[in-house]
C-alpha cells in the first residue's frame, strides 16, 4: 500500500479559488496562489475573442427575438456565458471535435457553422442542420451527460489513429450530477483520451441553484478523484478562460490524458424562452453578474492597451448587427422539410416495413394533393 | 355540494398531488426543478410552498439517482411520488426501474413493497425536439411487476393518480403531456371508475377502437367523423395498461367484430401489438376482419415540423376503417403503423 | 477443402470475432473481463493474446460508459463490438443505447453512422442469479433504429455475427447463453442464409411454432414429439427480429393455416405479442385457430429452482398444439404466457 | 466567487496513506500523518472482532465446499477481507441499515442473520433468504452499485423519522466506475444522508485489475469531489477498520452527512468458484497477501496483550467448526421451494391474468402428479 505523493495530488487539484486575469474592470489580476502558471495570452487573440464575442452575443439576442416572433420554437440563451462559449471554442483547431449541449449555439457559431444550420435543432425543421463528420462538432446534445462518454471514445480514436486532436466536452453545472458524467472522466482517464471537460457552471439547472445539486468545494474537486487534473476558472474572463483553456490542451495534446475545467460564470437570460426565471432567483442577482461582463472586462484592457479603437468598436458592432439581419431574413423563409426524408435514415437501407411506410405516407400525400 | 367545472389535466394532477399530500404524510413529492419552480409542465406547482420543503423538493439531476433514493426511502415507509422530466430523461433510471423497482416485492418474497409512483410526461404532438417525445409506455409495460397506467382526461389524471399513489405496487404514471392543458368538466375529489378497468367513451356498433393516453382524443375525433360517413366506432380507453382489462375489451370486440388498435407510439413489439394479439387470440371467432394497428411510424420521433406526419391522425384511422373488409375482402396492402 | 466439424455456438461467436478482427482493422473488441480473462462465458478467449491489447481490450466497469465510448470510437471510423457481461447489466447503457445509438444515423440525417455491435449474453435456463436471466431483447426490438439479431446454433452463430459486424448500422447481437455450448457440425467461415432472413428449421403441414434465440431448440423437441402425436409441425426460426421477415412466416402460416408464437421471454408487449399480432392480421383468412403464444410467464425472472416451471418447455407446446381448435371449437381457457 | 479554504478541502480527503493501527506482525504502529485522529479500540472490541472473524472464515471455507458438493450453485468467497466484512459490521448497530453486494455473505452472518438465509440466492431456493425489514438488511445486490443509492434513500428516510440510524452502504473497488456510484455519493452528500460508502478494495473486478479502473491516487479521493470526507484504510487492519468506522460513523450520526472509505483488501480467492484466477493474477501475489492476514494480526496483538490465551482460540476454532458442520447438515437437506409462490409476490394482489397462469401452472403440476 503506497503512499500517495503530496504532489501527485497537489498536480490534480485545482486553485482554490478562480483562476482570473482581469478583474471585471479589465485591469490585470496579479497571479497567485494558482495551481499551475497561466499565462496572459497575446493582444491579438484577445481581440480575436473580443471580436467573435460581439458578434455571437448578438447572434444570441437575436436568437431569442427569434422565437418572440415564432420563428424559433424554444432558445436556451448564452448571454452572459460569451467568454466560455467563444474562449474555449476559438482555443481548439477544426481538427479538433467539439461536443456540444442545447446550449453551445454562440459556441458553434463562433465555430464557423452557419447558424440558421446551428438553428434547425430549436426552429424544428431536423434534429441537427450541419454535418458533425465535416464539421467535426457533434449534434447538440440534450440527454445531458450523454455527450461526454462520447467525446472521450471520439478523443481516443483520434489517438489511435496518430493524430493529435483533441476533443472539447461542454457541459453545465447540473448535469455534473448525472452518471454519464463520472463514467466518462473516468473513460477518459483510465484511457488517457485527450479530452477537455468543460462545465459551464453558470449557478443553475433551469431552476434548481448549485447548492442543491452538490455539496463540492467546488466542480473542479471531482477531477482527482478520476486522476484527471482540474482547474476552475473566472468564466466571465476570456483571458483567464483563454490561459486555463492553453494549459488544458497542452496537458491533453502532449499525451497526458484529459482535463476538467470548471468556468464560473451565469447566463443571464432564463433557462429557455419558455422558462420564468423571476420563479427562482432575485434580479439583484442578475445585476450582480451584469456587472461582471465578458465583453467590457476584455474591451476594456484592450482599449486600455491601445489594441482597440472606437472605430474597429464601431465596425464590429455593425457587422454582428448586419449578421444579425441577415439571420433574420434568413429564419424569416419557411424552412424546407421532406415528409419522405423520414424514412431515409432510420437504416442505411430502409427495411421492407419501411418501404411500406413510405409507400403509405407517399399515398396520403398524394390523395392530399388532388383533394 | 361540488359542482363540476372545467379542469385541464395538469390542473387535475396538481390537485391529486395535493389531495395526496394532505391525507398521507408518508407521501412526498421530489425530483428535478419539481420545487420552487413547480416543474417545467407546473404539475406540483405551488406544493412546496403550501407544503414545505420537506414535503416537495428539488433533488440533484440524476434519474437513477432520483429512482434509487425513491426505493430507500420506501424501505423506511414513504410513498415517494418522483418527476421524471420528460420520458426519455427517465431513460437513465431504467436499471433502477427494471432491477429493482420492478422485481423488489417478489425478489424479498413479499416483504419489500414499494408503493411509489414514476410520473412521466410522454408522447408528442407539442412540438418538443428529439427526446422529449418519446412514447415509452411499451418499455414499462413488458417489464412484470410494473404497473402502467395513462390517464387521457382531467377526471383520470385526478383519480388515476390518486389510486396510483395509494397502490402498494410501484405504477409507471404516464402522462401524455398533449394534453395537460385540455380541459375537462369535473367533480373532484373523483375515484371513478376503478383502478384496472378500461372504460368505453364512446359506444358503437360497427368497429371497437382500443387506445390510451395521448390518442384517445383522436380517436373519439375519429369516430365522429367515421359517423359522418355512416359508421358506428366504438372507442375504448385503456386507462390502465397493467393490469390489462382483457373483458372489457373483449366485450367489446365480441360485439362489434373488428377492431383497431391505436397508439401514439411506434407499435413493433409494444403495446399495440400486445392488444392486437390478445384481441385476436380471444376474439378469434368473433372477428369479421382481422385486428388493425394505427400507431406512430417504426422511426425516431420526427423532428417537430415533420411530426405530424408521424403521429397516427383521424385520416389513418378512417382509412383502417375502411380497409376492414366490409365486403369480407382481404387487403394486406397497409401499411400503416408495426411494419 | 474445410470439412465440417463439431463446434459450439460460443466457439463459433469467437471464430467470427477473430476473422472480423483479422479482416477488418477497425474492428476492436471491448468491455468488461474481455480481454486477459477472455469474457466470463470465453467468449472473446485469446483474442488480446492473438490481435493485441490494442484490439481487444478490457474497459472500466461501466456499462454506458462502454456504449458511449464506442459511439465515439464509431465517429472516428471504428467498428467497436462490445460486450455486456449479462442482460440486465445492460440496463445501464438503456440511454446510450435508445437515445443516441438507435437514432444517430436519423438524427444526423444519414451522416453519422455507427456501425456497432453490442453483444448481450441473455435468458435463462442455465441456473443463473437473478438479473442475470432476462430476456431483455424486446425493449430493442420495440427501439426503432436498432437492429436485433439472435442466433440458435453455432452456424448463425458465426454467420450472424460477422454480418452483424459489418453491417452499416447498430446491432444488439442476443446471445442464448444456454445454447453456448450447444454443438453443432459446421463449415466455418459460412455467411449463410442471408441477414433478414427467418429459416424454416423444420418442414410440417399442420402449424408452424415461430421462434427464436433461446426457444429454438426446445420447438424443434416439441416438434418432434408432436410428431409422435401424428402432428407435423413447422418449425421457423426468426434469426433477425429487426428487420422482420414477415415473408418467411406468413408463407409458412398461410400454408399450415395454425400459429403457435414460442419464446422465452414474457409475452405482454413484447416480441411475441408482435409476431402473433403480424401473424394474426396478415394471415387473417388462412388461420385456422387462433395464433396462441407460449411465452415465459409474466413474473420476475425466478430463482433458480424454479425457473423450470417458468421458462417455456415441450409439454407447454404440445398443450398448445392440442388447442389449437382441431376440431373447430374455441378454447379461451389458455393461460399460458402473455396473459 | 469565493476562495475554498484550505481547511475545508483538508477535512475532505484522505490520508496520504491508508491508516494503519497494527502492521502484519499484529505490532502497534504509530500514528502520524493520517488526515483525522484515529483511536486503537478497546481490546474486548477486538476480541470480539477476531472471533467472529474466526468464525467467519471459517463459514466462507464452508461455503466454498458447499459449491464443489453441488449444494450452492455458486459462492463469492470474501476470504482475505475478513477484517472489512466484520469490521465493517460489528461496527454499526441492529437498528442500522445494511447494504450488501453478493460478496458479503460473511458481513451477513456476522449480523446475525442465519446462514443457510444468507446462501439461498447462491443456493437458488430464493432471490432473498431473510427479511429485509426485519433485519434491516437489504437483499444481496448484483446489479453493481445501484444499492448505493437506496442506501442514501433509506438513510435519509431514517432521518427524517428523527432516528439516528445510518446506512453502511458496501461495494467493491470495479463498482466505484458506475454511473450510480456517482449519483449516491451525491445525494447522499446533499441530502446529508448518514450513510458509510465502505469500498473493499480488493484489487480486481473479476479479472480487471484496480490500475485499469481508475488512474485516481486512491478511490478514497472521490470523496471530495461531493463535498464528502472520505478516508483510505488497510483493510487487513482490524483495528484500523474500527477506528475508521468509529470516526464515520460519529460523523454520520451526528448529522453531519455521509462518509466515503476505501479499504485496500484482497480477495484471496477467486471472483466466485466458477472463475480461474490464474488467469489475471500471479500466486506470488496471493502469497503476499496471505502474509497480510488480518485474523493472525490481532490474534497476535491480543496475544500480546494478554487479552487471548490459546484454550479461547481452541474453544473459539471448535465454535467455527461446529457452526460449519451445522450449516453443512442443514444445506444438505433439500430446500423446499413452492412453485406455486411465483405468482404471489409479482404484485400486492396477483392480477386477473396472473390468477389464470397460476391456474395454468396447478394444472400442469396435478397432471404431472397424476402422471
Ligand atoms: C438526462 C436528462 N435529464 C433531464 C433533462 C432536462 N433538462 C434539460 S436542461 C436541464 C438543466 C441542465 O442544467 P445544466 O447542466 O446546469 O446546464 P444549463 O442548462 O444551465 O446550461 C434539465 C434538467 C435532460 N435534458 N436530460
Ligand atoms: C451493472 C453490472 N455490471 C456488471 C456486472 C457483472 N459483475 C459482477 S461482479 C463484477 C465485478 C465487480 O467487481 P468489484 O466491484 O471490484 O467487486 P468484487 O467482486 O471484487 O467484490 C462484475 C463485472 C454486474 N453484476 N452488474
Ligand atoms: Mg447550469
Ligand atoms: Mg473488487
Amino acid at each position: 500500500m503506497e503512499t500517495t505523493a503530496q504532489a501527485a495530488t497537489d498536480a490534480l487539484l485545482p486553485s482554490a479559488r478562480p483562476v482570473q486575469l482581469l478583474d471585471p474592470s479589465g485591469t490585470e489580476v496579479p497571479q497567485a496562489g494558482t495551481a499551475r502558471d497561466y499565462v496572459m495570452p497575446s493582444a491579438a487573440r484577445l481581440r480575436e475573442v473580443w471580436r467573435a464575442m460581439v458578434i455571437g452575443r448578438r447572434f444570441d439576442i437575436q436568437a431569442t427575438a427569434l422565437t418572440k416572433q415564432g420563428r424559433l420554437a424554444v432558445y436556451p440563451s448564452s448571454r452572459g456565458q460569451e467568454a466560455c462559449q467563444v474562449g474555449a471554442t476559438l482555443s481548439v483547431r477544426a481538427s479538433d471535435w467539439v461536443f456540444p449541449t442545447y446550449r453551445e449555439s454562440m459556441a458553434l457559431v463562433t465555430r464557423g457553422i452557419d447558424p440558421v444550420e446551428v438553428l434547425s435543432l430549436l426552429r424544428g425543421d431536423s434534429h441537427c442542420g450541419y454535418d458533425p463528420i465535416a464539421t467535426h462538432t457533434a449534434p447538440q446534445c440534450t440527454p445531458l451527460s450523454t455527450q461526454l462518454v462520447h467525446a472521450a471514445g471520439a478523443a481516443y480514436g483520434e489517438q489511435r489513429r496518430g493524430r493529435d486532436s483533441v476533443a472539447l466536452a461542454f457541459i453545465g453545472d447540473g448535469a455534473t450530477s448525472e452518471g454519464d458524467f463520472h463514467e466518462a472522466l473516468n473513460f477518459a482517464a483510465v484511457f488517457e483520451s485527450p479530452t477537455i471537460f468543460f462545465v459551464q457552471n453558470n449557478k443553475y439547472a433551469i431552476s434548481v441553484p448549485l447548492s442543491k445539486q452538490t455539496k463540492a468545494p467546488s466542480l473542479a474537486y471531482k477531477g482527482i478523484g478520476y486522476g484527471v487534473p482540474a482547474e476552475q476558472v473566472d468564466g466571465n474572463d476570456p483571458a483567464a478562460v483563454l490561459a486555463v483553456m492553453d494549459v488544458a490542451l497542452e496537458h491533453a495534446r502532449s499525451g497526458k490524458g484529459p482535463f476538467l475545467i470548471e468556468a464560473h460564470t451565469y447566463r443571464l437570460d432564463a433557462h429557455t424562452n419558455a422558462d420564468d426565471a423571476t420563479r427562482y432567483r432575485s434580479s439583484d442577482e442578475v445585476t450582480t453578474w451584469l456587472d461582471r461582463d465578458p465583453i467590457a472586462r476584455v474591451e476594456a484592457w484592450l482599449k486600455a492597451h491601445g489594441e482597440l479603437n472606437d472605430d474597429v468598436v464601431a465596425a464590429t458592432n455593425a457587422e454582428a448587427e448586419a449578421r444579425a439581419s441577415e439571420l433574420r431574413d434568413r429564419m424569416n423563409a419557411e424552412p424546407k422539410v421532406e415528409p419522405m426524408s423520414l424514412f431515409d435514415n432510420v437504416f442505411a437501407e430502409p427495411t421492407a416495413q419501411l418501404e411500406q411506410a413510405r409507400a403509405m405516407v407517399q399515398a396520403e400525400l398524394d390523395a392530399e394533393a388532388t383533394a | 355540494m361540488t359542482t363540476a367545472r372545467p379542469v385541464t389535466m395538469g390542473a387535475a394532477l396538481n390537485t391529486a398531488l395535493r389531495d395526496s399530500l394532505r391525507d398521507d404524510d408518508d407521501v412526498l413529492v421530489f425530483g428535478e426543478d419539481v420545487g420552487t419552480l413547480g416543474g417545467v409542465f407546473r404539475i406540483t406547482d405551488g406544493l412546496a410552498a403550501d407544503f414545505g420543503e420537506d414535503r416537495c423538493f428539488d433533488t440533484p439531476l440524476a434519474e437513477a439517482g432520483i429512482v434509487g433514493f425513491a426505493i430507500g426511502m420506501c424501505l423506511t415507509g414513504f410513498r415517494p411520488v418522483v418527476e421524471m422530466q420528460f420520458d426519455a430523461f427517465a431513460y437513465p433510471a431504467f436499471e433502477q426501474i427494471t432491477s429493482h423497482v420492478a422485481k423488489m416485492r417478489n425478489r424479498t418474497s413479499g416483504r419489500v413493497g414499494l408503493p411509489m409512483v414514476i410520473r412521466v410526461p410522454y408522447a408528442g404532438g407539442i412540438g418538443g425536439v428529439e427526446h422529449h417525445c418519446d412514447s415509452s409506455e411499451g418499455y414499462y409495460a413488458h417489464t412484470p411487476g410494473l404497473k402502467v397506467v395513462t390517464p387521457s382526461d382531467a377526471a383520470d389524471g385526478y383519480s388515476l393518480l390518486r389510486e396510483a399513489i395509494d397502490d402498494p405496487d410501484p405504477v409507471i404514471f404516464m402522462e401524455p403531456k398533449a394534453l395537460y392543458w385540455s380541459k375537462q368538466d369535473v367533480e373532484l375529489p373523483s375515484r371513478q371508475p376503478a383502478f384496472g378497468k378500461a372504460v368505453v367513451r364512446r359506444r358503437g356498433t360497427d368497429v371497437t377502437l382500443v387506445t390510451y393516453g395521448p390518442s384517445v382524443p383522436m380517436a373519439l375525433k375519429a369516430a365522429d367523423a367515421a359517423a359522418e360517413e355512416g359508421w358506428s366506432v366504438e372507442v375504448v380507453d385503456l386507462r390502465t395498461i397493467v393490469p390489462f382489462d382483457d373483458q372489457t375489451v373483449m366485450e367489446s370486440v365480441a360485439r362489434t367484430g373488428r377492431c383497431i388498435v391505436v397508439s401514439e407510439a411506434q407499435g413493433f413489439a409494444g403495446v399495440s401489438g400486445e392488444v392486437a394479439a390478445r384481441v385476436s387470440e380471444r376474439c378469434f371467432h368473433s372477428l369479421h376482419a382481422p385486428v388493425l394497428r394505427v400507431s406512430g411510424l417504426e422511426i425516431p420521433y420526427p423532428a417537430p415540423m415533420l411530426e405530424k406526419v408521424h403521429l397516427p391522425g383521424v385520416e389513418r384511422v378512417l382509412d383502417a376503417i375502411a380497409r376492414l373488409q366490409w365486403d369480407d375482402q382481404p387487403d394486406l396492402t397497409y401499411a400503416g403503423g408495426a411494419l
